[in-house]
């Protein structure tokens, strides 16, 4: 894989971890029924890379979007919380090669198949897999990172299947008439 | 509408480490119908100064009056929307908050915002399309489909349409080609006497300042260092070239002659006609020999 | 300022998926050591003109040549040595984490030894004037002070031309003016050749020689003096006239004798003085 | 919108600040595996002894790890009672009315707190004696025996330093891009669920045309510049190994001999 990256797959993982960083640090929805939960916008954005950009750009982007955002918020990284991310990124572009989006069309048949991938590689990635690493790296009492993780499976999914698909819709449109998003 | 600002002082992230002090005392009077160009280098604090006008910035020193509203520092603030729509700010490139489907539909995003109806709020996007300089086609276009003068244009209209009392104006023109930039200023100068919008216009072109305002504000480090209509702000070159600005081309050259000829024309001359005609008048005056 | 060091034939290109063309038929020389203005109006063609000289875009007719090297996918990256590229928006084209490690990403592309690199990395923030921002990050500097850590990144690989594609217009007047210094500086100095596209008329007026662009072709080429006889053609291109000139025109409206046309504000004023106000 | 400091990186000029990147980051990383070796009241104090060595050497100001510690702090007491309540065994030695506390439950509740306290030092040290750039370099160096397996390690290496440069640029577009909505009537900060959802597509879409036209000409002027992979690369920046680095490496495996000796 090492020389196919081409540059702008290169930059665009690049910059797209940043966008992740920034939306992570100041575009978070607190949910107002449980305290210290957000909707987190950063990941509706993570979709849509990951469907433009493919499975390895959508890891890439999940892996150093989420550990430079815990380095620059926290200090140290909660890996297995990146992992998943990661995870996420890749499993949600890997899918997404069905829906094609650079056709330009993303009717209801795209956006049934996009929101049915991207629950099920969630509920796995934060209901299952962060929960396990927790425990196995953290030696965190069980319970209490279940709960957190399905919680924050369950707002990740609502955030991503009401901002993504719209994000989605929005740059399909694009694709339609012109063949950028380019207009110099 | 009037807007005044008094004794204002803003500190950007105050009390952290990173304090940055950005203006102070700054006073300003914006009468109803003015057109008032602020002026001054890169960091001078005019966009600071401009985003206290609809309060997306607060004082943390100092009261702005923005008609019958006071924004005291220190004072918390709610329903600032009426404030927001009745002057409404073009920001520097200003077509890099388009993001909706349509031309149309992004100018009608303002006004809906504000509970103006759709159907109103299309008749305005359909007027003001045309008022910007672009055919009415456009709007049921992607605003990403346009080239960037066009999609400026429509950013613009998206800001009119919520029919604001004062426009405010943030280097509008900047990275157009002169065509350009002259059709968009004329259009702003046609609205200003037309609907006797007050306007507030932050430019880096003298030749703007002395062409379209009534009055001229030239910041400095933070502060106002001198208001005045713009033939006493250009009457004094010096002065502004010590601030490391610039003067307009005309005004310029009149200095280089004048110094030439070891004489004074008269008055400042603020155009090129103006200019031509003084030069006859000395001619014919005889004052050549 | 005899020989040439790009030669472009007869080219013509097209973006995929456009239906017209970009450039066509279009052939311009350049001469060694010349500055060489490009202007037109938006979507004139000025942009892909300058990344066809650097091999960014291949032209689908005609042929390109730098030096005495004929542009082709195996020259490429000789020519990108040869002719380097500022862009217009300052803070897209900054790759390191700071101003050093900008300047020496070119080096790092083509191999430089390390120890060849402390050097020459340093002497071209030097001729710049940016060597006390060594350790700066890009969001402590001005737009200017941006551009000029560009050109250090130019021409830290010694190149033969440099092309700055409107390079000054994100640029506050004072940015603008640093900007155009620094790298006549380099032109005299080094004996860089300058393409500078843009819509700064009282720029352009400064270069040895300009070209207009209209639609995609050359429009006309030649000297300022004889590009801005043009006048009102120019306006209907969407460009304007430099300022001496329109002062000239409304003088000589008002009944002034005004034989020909000036560049500058000095050399009208030096007229205007010795033909009607010299006592 | 406040300015946020990248890495968190405090300048200094302490041994710790001068390491090798490398150094630092492998003994992080051997930290945190050989802090699970300890398990008893000698192994735990063994450790914080080492760990309140090192933050000394740093010369970094306390209260800046406490500050580090507090996004965490929630975490960890949660942790320390969780261990308290639910650890039955070992006799009780307090009793509050029907909650028993019992031996081993408190010290496993101090020890795990311990170490998740230590473990957050550490981490935080590292960033906040090295700045993002020499860390990128440190990684890349790191992993460069990869690059037999075809792993794109330079690729991962320049994607994070694109990353880290864009931030700043980006948080202040967002803030503009922020304000220019603000001034359209869009409220940010209140308002119904439903709304708040509303308000962030006119913020997140130009905040994406944006990051999408920077890659676009990011890629070209990278291009421009003859850049094309890793291969045939030199390096501006050079880390070198010193004596204090083998030190450091030294001083942990030291470490791991004596916690595997003390442990119980
Ligand atoms: N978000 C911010 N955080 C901290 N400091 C800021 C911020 N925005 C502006 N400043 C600082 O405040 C001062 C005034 O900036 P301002 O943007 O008002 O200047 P300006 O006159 O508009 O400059 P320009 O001509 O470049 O637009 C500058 O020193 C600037 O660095
Ligand atoms: N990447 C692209 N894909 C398709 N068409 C393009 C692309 N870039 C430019 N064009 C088209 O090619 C033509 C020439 O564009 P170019 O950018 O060279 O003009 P320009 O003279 O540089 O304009 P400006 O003054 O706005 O920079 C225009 O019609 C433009 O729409
Ligand atoms: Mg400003
Ligand atoms: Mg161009």
């Amino acid at each position: 894989m090492g020389k196919n990256l081409a540059i702008k797959t290169i930059v665009a993982i690049g910059i797209g971890a940043a966008v992740f960083v920034i939306l992570g640090r100041f575009a978070s929805i607190p949910t107002v029924v449980v305290p210290n939960t957000n909707f987190n916008t950063n990941y509706a954005f993570l979709a849509l890379m990951a469907v433009v950009f493919g499975p390895i750009a959508g890891g890439l982007i999940g892996l150093i979007g989420h550990a430079l955002l815990d380095s620059i918020m926290w200090g140290s990284i909660w890996w297995s919380w990146v992992v998943v991310s990661a995870l996420v990124g890749f499993f949600i572009g890997f899918a997404a090669k069905r829906i094609n989006i650079e056709s330009g069309e993303f009717g209801k048949k795209q956006i049934i198949s996009f929101n049915i991938t991207q629950a099920i590689v969630q509920i796995i990635g934060w209901g299952l897999i962060a929960p396990t690493l927790d425990i196995l790296i953290y030696a965190e009492p069980a319970n209490k990172v279940w709960t957190q993780g399905i919680v924050a499976g369950l707002l990740n999914i609502v955030t991503v299947a009401i901002l993504g698909t719209i994000l989605l819709a929005a740059y399909a449109k694009t694709r339609v008439k012109s063949g950028s998003l380019k207009a110099e | 509408m009037d807007i005044t600002l008094q004794d204002v002082e803003y500190k950007y992230q105050i009390n952290t480490p990173f304090e940055h002090l950005a203006i102070h005392d700054i006073n300003i009077s914006i009468p109803e119908g003015t057109f008032m160009a602020l002026i001054g280098h890169t960091g001078s604090g005019k966009s600071t100064v401009l985003q206290h006008l609809n309060a997306l910035l607060k004082p943390t020193k100092g009261k702005v009056h923005i008609g019958d509203r006071v924004i005291d520092a220190g004072k918390k603030e709610k329903n600032l929307r009426p404030i927001r729509q009745k002057v409404g700010i073009v920001f520097q490139f200003p077509e890099h908050q388009l993001f909706d489907e349509t031309v149309e539909k992004d100018i009608c995003f303002g006004p809906m915002n504000f509970g103006v109806s759709e159907e109103e709020a299309k008749r305005r996007a359909r007027e003001l399309i045309v008022e910007v300089g672009l055919p009415e086609e456009v709007l049921q276009k992607s605003p990403f489909d346009l080239s960037g003068g066009q999609m400026r244009r429509v950013a613009i209209a998206g800001v009119l349409a919520m029919e604001p009392e004062v426009l405010v104006l943030d280097e509008p023109t900047a990275g157009l080609d002169p065509r350009g930039r002259t059709e968009i200023m004329d259009m702003f100068y046609r609205l200003h006497k037309q609907k006797g919008l007050s306007t507030i216009l932050v430019t880096h072109s003298m030749e703007d300042a002395a062409k379209y305002a009534d009055e001229i504000v030239i910041m400095h480090r933070g502060q106002v260092k001198k208001t005045a209509d713009p033939r006493t702000i250009f009457s004094n070159p010096e002065e502004l070239l010590e601030l490391g600005l610039d003067v307009p081309e005309v005004v310029k050259f009149q200095y280089s002659l004048e110094r030439k000829m070891n004489r004074k024309i008269g008055k400042t001359c603020l155009t090129i006609d103006e200019l031509s005609m003084a030069l006859r008048e000395m001619q014919v005056r005889g004052e050549s020999l | 300022m005899s020989s040439s060091v790009i030669s472009i034939n007869n080219v013509s290109f097209k973006y995929e998926g456009q239906e017209s063309f970009a450039l066509s038929d279009v052939s311009i020389t350049v001469k060694e050591g010349e500055w060489l203005a490009i202007v037109g109006h938006n979507g004139s063609g000025k942009s892909t003109l300058a990344k066809i000289l650097n091999g960014l875009q291949f032209p689908q007719n005609g042929s390109v040549l730098v030096g005495d090297i004929p542009l082709s996918s195996d020259s490429v990256w000789d020519i990108r040595k040869l002719v380097g590229m500022v862009f217009q928006n300052p803070d897209n084209q900054f790759v390191g984490a700071t101003v050093q490690d900008d300047v020496a990403f070119g080096l790092e592309n083509n191999g430089v030894p390390h120890e060849e690199m402390l050097p020459r990395v340093k002497q071209a923030l030097q001729h710049v004037k940016m060597i006390d921002f060594l350790d700066q990050e890009p969001h402590h500097l001005s737009g200017g002070q941006k551009q000029r850590v560009a050109i250090a990144g130019v021409i830290a690989l010694q190149p033969k031309v440099i092309i700055l594609d409107e390079a000054t217009s994100m640029l506050d007047p004072l940015g603008r003016e640093e900007v155009i210094k620094t790298v006549r500086g380099l032109k005299d100095e080094q004996g860089l050749t300058v393409i500078s596209i843009t819509h700064d008329l009282e720029e352009a007026a400064q270069a040895d020689r300009i070209v207009v662009m209209n639609r995609g072709t050359v429009y006309k080429e030649g000297t300022p003096d004889e590009i801005f006889l043009l006048e009102e053609e120019l306006i209907k291109l969407g460009l304007d006239i430099p300022f001496p000139i329109k002062m000239a025109k409304a003088l000589r409206e008002k009944g002034f004798e005004v034989p020909r046309n000036y560049l500058t504000d000095a050399e009208l004023v030096n007229e205007l003085w010795t033909l009607h106000f010299k006592m | 919108m406040e300015k946020m400091i990248l890495g968190r990186y405090i300048p200094g000029n302490s041994i710790l600040h001068r390491l090798d990147p490398r150094s630092k980051l492998l003994f992080v990383f051997g930290f945190i595996c050989i802090i699970f070796l300890a398990n008893n009241v000698y192994t735990y104090s063994l450790l914080v002894l080492f760990v309140g060595l090192i933050i000394l050497l740093s010369n970094i100001n306390l209260r800046f790890l406490i500050n580090g510690l507090k996004p965490v702090l929630i975490l960890v007491i949660f942790t320390f009672f969780l261990q308290i309540f639910f650890n039955k065994e070992g006799s009780v030695i307090f009793s509050l009315g029907f909650v028993n506390i019992y031996e081993e439950g408190l010290k496993l509740g101090i020890f795990i707190s311990l170490r998740f306290t230590l473990l957050v030092f550490i981490t935080s040290l590292l960033t906040l004696t090295t700045t993002p750039i020499t860390l990128t370099d440190g990684i890349e160096s790191l992993l460069n025996p990869l690059k037999k397996v075809r792993f794109p390690v330079h690729e991962l290496a320049l994607m994070m330093s694109i990353s880290l440069r864009f931030i700043p640029t980006l948080m202040d577009e967002t803030d503009k891009i922020m304000k220019a909505q603000m001034a359209r009537g869009v409220d940010f900060t209140g308002g119904p669920f439903k709304e708040r959802i509303k308000s962030v597509i006119p913020l997140l879409i130009p905040l994406f045309v944006s990051a999408f036209k920077r890659a676009e000409e990011l890629a070209t002027a990278m291009e421009a510049r003859g850049y094309r992979g890793g291969e045939g690369r030199t390096k501006y920046r050079l880390l070198t190994w010193g004596f204090p680095d083998t030190a450091v490496a030294t001083a942990l495996i030291l470490l791991a001999v004596l916690l595997i000796f003390l442990r119980s």
